[in-house]
């Protein structure tokens, strides 16, 4: 009897609930102290399409979602043809009875052919209380408890009203009672545990939640997934928190307007997907020659063009980098859970700000929709750091304010729109220290310099790279962003295999670590690189910046997440052939 | 007490054309500005890329040169963040009605309380003369050596439509009447576009001063600004005789009054160092 | 002959949710061509991005499905290198009133002989429910949860303020008015749009088939769609009594009727294989 | 004396004229059987800046202006002030005399005051045709042909009418008489030589031509400097070359156009700069994965954000190369000189439709608007190479027309709307091979496949970089694009005093030619990277691509073309000290 360790999936047709009910099954299991992660796939089709949910749940913390599944429930036959194969040998299938299937089911599964109508029915309610009455059997199914999954219920249904909440929760206790009667055997069950202070969030939500911790006052966006649900999140807390949250036109003016609110003193950002992005890029570049503060977060999902929207992938790093005409300095960050995406994003602010530039997160879908088991974010050690902002008597004091003043560190010290003493005007041309435009040589020269000086600090202040694992590694894996939690899932399990692995994770793309990436990669052993793009763009950019050429290539691009189990083989594969 | 001379810029050479229209909108602005005692420090202009796009450069408010038809954006911005701001969004007819144009029409029917002013000189003056969605069908140009094959746009007619809630022609031969429509403009609680007949006299050289002042009439008391119908009447008016003056102005909530989250103190001002989300984290656990 | 059965690619699933808005206009689409007896390889619809974007998936006809946003470009380009073809375009509320307003606007004073379609749903219907430019102000979604502060743009009104040369609206709900507002607009000569009423029925909860049934009515046969004024009299009528038909329509010149070039042949059938430089070559010496 | 070498220049105020009088200056010059190189500088004002024109003449080809200048004409005081210093000694300058000079005028150089008013007034002109007193004075000077100038006069004014035309030449022919009559003693002097076949002509008529040439029918921009000249001149044939030049309202829909007539089957482009480019980013990413064949001109100047509108830069390498999410194949190519920009476009065309690719040609202000002296473009070889479109017959016998068939080049024949059988849908969604939108693993693992494997084949077909010079250098200079010109003269320079030295200079930079590249650079000897940007952009790709890493760089980013002196003076430095 495996305790404490599953893997489980709900799959049916979209628009009828089957995000919600994942999302139940998961909270009622960190409720009771587990951890989980979640994981859901929906094409870009409102109706018609087919969705599902998979939570992995264990004791221990998880970064991952694993391929295998222990228990698939079918609310449409797709699901089965779809997912069977997915179940590991031994695992169950638990099905609509009213489901005319085509053939046989594979033999190695357990399988329950449930009259989920039918019990809702019973418990009277309707066609879409069957996926209450589905949570119910899978928690008879697994011994788990019911007394948290009602409660969950409870909560998730209460703003529809009582009525509502206890259909649903009829319907669960219904499923629950059947299967219970059945009294299966199944080689999984759940257990209680006590670890407290989890939360379940996913990265979109972390992003949030550190812009409205880092005090973002303003978020403009236009809708784009995978990226809305950080606007969702902001514009909920509009009131409460005091918070602008402006839908625009189009990203043109998403990305104009962070600049006016950062240019009039407010901590701004944005959210948006690469295509979105695609049209903020002129606008990057007027961040860069203004040197207005701006946060910009792109949540990847696999191109080119409008791709495969609902799908995840890490292709536009590069394009990132190099975004918009001409050069300046940016910091780009690419956090590899919703802890990192929680703090980096604050750092994102507070970057901006103190190096009157752009930042960059760079997320992607799965880590921006997936929800996952994290302690509770740690606040004590946040700092808010505005950078150099002049004060009403410093502006006074001072002789001539220059805004662009050529400085030691590139920063200039500058004035917030109201201010008496700090008049000045910005603009898009290269201009001198007043911020008078100019086509001079010298004032040119001077400002390039001065705007590129700040990456030589920001450089030196940025956090290394993460170094997880063996200390005399035979082989290496390499990776950034989101991949990092397969990456995790892997190296734990290859060094329960005795395997010497470490990983080397990229949260800083610029400025380029490179020596740090240079002393972690030049000890002679084999290195493989783990990206979700079929360039290696990352390759690329370590190439470029130590000059290690990367023989050994993990590239998915299908549009789904890289999982441990394909990094574990390829390294056993390396290892053995390589 | 400010003074026009608080606004000046000496130092700064300006490099328009002797003659051009610009001039006359720069020295309207501060007269209105200065009339309305706007201190320098609280008012802010935002402006585009094209030869009005200069004109941050010589008058001494905070100033913002954008990007080539973003200036509204970037203005609404600045408004929202600071509401105490005056605000001017200043542009030609190539940025505010070309590329531009989506957010005009989105910032009109928000209502953002700011005043858009548009050189309109019918031509792309910077880029050296090409057609701009105002010059007439047959324009002769670089970019369209055998004349332009697109009738032109309506600004007025374009502005009622979107929202705009106060709509205003001048013309750059007419300094009083613009700076009084400047200051009407900036009073104007709510989105409000002054259009700008503003002759190029080295590009556009058929709508001169002269053939403006051979046309342009003033709209007398006696019209109702309020009725949409009657404007969109006069709107279309546009030939040997071309309006001047307020055509549309109607009172709708500013898209800030809809924030009460603002209602007390502007954004920039508010508190951002201990931000306390313990509630938040709340819901997630 | 061409049959609707000509049109379909019935291997193909449709995703749109059971009892959209959109089946109708697909149905109106397809019956339009057919009786106008468009064959299959001639005709061209260019699709945006959002829940109508996946039509040219289930017409058998050329498709190109583009950027949100930026179908009527597309649409222009494939007219005017082909003007023999039947190319329409069609696209969603947000796809065309909000983040393709610039490209509507300039392609209507165009008068590029295309007709455009606009699943007006009110919302946004791919990303799962945000306002769109024609949602009524205090709009609850995810992206507004205390009601959205805008008022909602008029595309009829903005259609003609911009030039369109036709400008009709139609309702999901009737197909029998929409097949001949399509035919209507696709035999015009110019610029046509046909704006339509699409009941979103899994994010609109207000905007409904019921809802639009209690106010829809058709503009009459005494109403003259030439009357601009007229016409927008009728435009800004919006409320318990929403009118339906074609509201303005004149004639003009299309853009392809002034490009001498390609009079005789359009363009894509013009020989590339040997162009004559020498004479070009010779200025430069 | 100094025969047939020689550098003029014109400087005055903006709008009086100077481009034109430069212009004559350099024509006469070429019809007198001499090679030139021009060069212009103008702030992005109408009035109120400072123009010059710098015609550098000699008997042997030219690539590129020199800093030095012989001849110093100057209609203004700040034509002195800011351009005194570049005269060589021995030099001339040549001013109004009715300007009141604030200080005394380098005691090495001549200096001749000139009366010019007064003599355009003597010719029976007026202000504006000091220029041509100017022209006629700078011939005396030099003793050179009157006759030819006074033709090319004629020719340049002949649409304005035959009194016009008298009045220019007639001031002209004034302003010669009086520098004859002064019996000038000057190092200098231009003697008609005996070259035929010569064009003047800039880099972005070369590439109008060149699209003219290559069948192109639609072109739709945007105005943007200096970008603007290749629109304008095709716009000029419109109708005697049947061609569609469209401004759009902006450079989404220009790019969106271009992608529509490229669907529809018509060869078509854009034009534009930095600023324009960045919003047609998205669109990009639309041509790459419908496969619609585009050609995108991107003349840079400096960045960022408007930056310096005239002037100079080659700062959008990297931009380019990673521009729109997601990775699909694209071709960059960067010509040299204006030769290269014709037969660069008609092959830019050619692969874009044979590969069914965005294709760009990366230009800048220095090559897009100098104009210089060059052979007739030989078109005998020109081919026109359509690639894959089915006929009707073939369509007709298909069973199954799949427009994106997976095929052994990844290049899927087509059909044209149009075309009774060859009915299919392109979208921006990933797809399968008949074009439906799908999200299956298989399929988006198929297409990107196909897709990215047009890479291989463009690689095997490409040109190789050019290398001249020192078949054994001990110092090897590398650039791309524009700097050829520089870099070429330098090379002549360095030859002449026996240097050993090469030049690798790249045209092609995606894909990019690594082989080439490391061959020509792994022969010990020291490298010197030339760029006109801060970053070393060119030089980071050489890393990435070879592992190589350039020690010496030449990065110039003051908006100013290089100069062959400033390669010169480097190289030299590198071979002492480094
Ligand atoms: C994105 C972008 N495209 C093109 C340009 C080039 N450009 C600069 S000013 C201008 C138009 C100028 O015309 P208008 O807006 O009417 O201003 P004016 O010069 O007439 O005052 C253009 C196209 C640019 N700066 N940015
Ligand atoms: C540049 C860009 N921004 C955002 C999106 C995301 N997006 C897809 S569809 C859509 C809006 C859909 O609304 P609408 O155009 O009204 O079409 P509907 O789905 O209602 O038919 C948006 C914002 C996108 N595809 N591209
Ligand atoms: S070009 Fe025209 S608009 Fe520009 S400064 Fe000169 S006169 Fe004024
Ligand atoms: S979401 Fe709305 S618009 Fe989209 S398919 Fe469903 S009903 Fe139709
Ligand atoms: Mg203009
Ligand atoms: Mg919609």
């Amino acid at each position: 009897m495996i305790t404490n360790k599953l893997s489980w999936k709900i799959g049916g047709e979209a628009g009828f609930g089957i995000m919600t009910t994942g999302y139940i099954f998961s909270k009622a299991c960190v409720r009771a102290g587990l951890n989980t992660f979640d994981f859901t796939e929906f094409p870009s089709l409102i109706r018609g399409g087919h969705n599902t949910y998979q939570v992995r749940v264990e004791d221990r913390e998880v970064h991952s979602p694993v391929k295998s599944v222990d228990i698939l429930v079918a609310l449409n036959r797709q699901t089965i043809e779809l997912h069977e194969q997915e179940l590991t040998p031994g695992g169950a299938i638990i099905y609509d009875s009213s489901l005319e299937l085509e053939r046989k089911i594979r033999p190695d599964v357990k399988v329950f052919a449930v009259p989920f109508l039918d019990l809702a029915k019973k418990a009277g309610g309707e066609r879409l209380m069957v996926n209450n009455v589905a949570l119910g059997v899978s928690f008879a199914l697994v011994d788990f408890d019911l007394k948290t999954l009602l409660k969950v219920i409870e909560e998730t249904f209460k703003d529809k009203g009582k009525k509502v909440t206890e259909l649903n929760k009829a319907a669960a206790k219904e499923g629950y009672d059947y299967m219970r009667q059945l009294k299966p055997e199944f080689g999984h069950r759940l257990r209680k545990a006590k670890t407290m202070n989890r939360m379940l969030i996913s990265g979109n939500e972390a992003v949030a939640l550190g812009a409205l911790k880092a005090g973002c006052k303003f978020i403009a966006a236009y809708p784009m997934t995978p990226a809305s649900g950080i606007f969702q999140f902001l514009a909920g807390y509009e009131r409460e928190y005091g918070i602008i949250a402006k839908q625009t036109e189009d990203e043109i003016a998403a990305m104009n307007m962070v600049i006016g609110a950062g240019f009039a003193g407010v901590r701004s950002m944005t959210c948006t997907s690469g295509g979105g992005f695609s049209l903020m890029v002129e606008a990057v570049g007027l961040a860069g020659i203004t040197e207005t503060p701006a946060v910009i977060v792109e949540v990847q999902r696999p191109g080119p063009s409008t791709g495969m929207p609902t799908q995840t992938g890490q292709e536009d790093l590069r394009f990132i980098l190099s975004s918009s005409q001409g050069e300046f300095p940016r910091v780009v960050i690419a956090p590899g859970d919703v802890d990192e995406c929680f703090h980096e994003t604050i750092n994102a602010f507070n970057l901006a700000e103190r190096y009157q530039i752009p930042v960059f997160i760079l997320s992607d879908k799965h880590l921006g929709e997936s929800r996952t088991t994290t302690k509770v974010f740690d606040t004590r050690k946040v700092r808010i750091d505005r950078g150099a902002v002049l004060s009403d008597a410093q502006l006074r004091r001072m002789k001539q304010f220059n805004r662009y003043e050529d400085t030691k560190t590139g920063v200039s010290p500058r004035s917030i729109p109201g201010q008496r003493h700090g008049i000045y005007t910005a603009t898009s041309n290269e201009h001198g220290e007043s911020g008078i435009i100019t086509e001079e040589s010298e004032d040119r020269v001077r400002m390039v310099d001065k705007r590129m000086r700040k990456m030589k600090f920001i450089e030196r202040e940025m956090p290394k790279p993460h170094v997880y694992g063996s200390p005399h590694p035979e082989i290496t894996l390499v990776c950034w962003g989101s991949t990092k939690g397969a990456a995790m899932e892997a190296l734990t399990w290859l060094l329960r295999d005795h395997v010497k692995v470490n990983l080397l994770h990229l949260v800083y793309l610029n400025p380029f670590p490179s020596d740090q990436v240079k002393a972690a990669l030049d000890d002679g052993q084999k290195i493989l690189l783990i990206e979700g793009n079929a360039t290696g763009q990352l390759g690329g950019l370590i190439r470029e910046n130590t000059g290690i050429e990367i023989g050994h290539r993990l590239l998915k691009y299908d549009g789904r997440p890289i999982y441990p189990e394909e990094i574990y083989d390829k390294v056993k594969e390396v290892l053995r052939h390589g | 007490m400010v003074s026009l001379a608080d606004l000046d810029r000496e130092k700064e050479v300006m490099t328009w054309c002797p003659g051009c229209g610009n001039f006359t909108i720069l020295s309207a602005l501060k007269k209105a500005l200065v009339s309305l005692k706007v201190e320098p420090h609280n008012a802010v202009v935002v402006a585009g890329i094209g030869c009005s796009g200069h004109l941050p450069n010589w008058i001494n408010i905070y100033g913002f040169g954008g990007l080539h038809g973003r200036t509204l954006p970037v203005a609404s911005a600045i408004k929202l963040s600071n509401h105490k701001l005056t605000v001017i969004a200043q542009g030609g007819d190539g940025d505010g009605y070309s590329i531009g144009i989506g957010h005009f029409i989105h910032t009109a029917r928000r209502n953002i309380d700011i005043t858009y002013i548009t050189h309109n000189n019918q031509i792309y003056g910077l880029t050296t003369g090409q057609t701009s969605p105002t010059s007439p069908r047959g324009t002769v140009t670089k970019f369209t050596p055998f004349g332009s094959l697109e009738d032109p746009l309506n600004p007025i007619a374009l502005a009622i439509t979107s929202g705009a809630t106060f709509v205003a022609r001048g013309f750059a031969g007419d300094l009083e009447q613009l700076t009084k429509l400047f200051q009407q403009a900036i009073s104007h609680n709510g989105f409000a576009l002054v259009d700008v007949l503003q002759p190029c006299v080295t590009f556009n050289r058929t709508n001169t001063f002269q053939w403006f002042r051979e046309r342009v009439y003033k709209l007398d008391d006696g019209y109702d600004p309020t009725d949409k119908v009657a404007a969109y009447r006069k709107a279309l008016e546009w030939g040997d005789r071309i309006p001047t003056g307020v055509f549309y102005r109607v009172k709708r909530r500013t898209y800030s009054e809809g924030l009460p989250q603002i209602s007390k103190t502007p954004l920039v001002k508010q508190r951002i160092g201990n931000v306390d989300i313990v509630k938040l984290v709340k819901q997630f656990m």
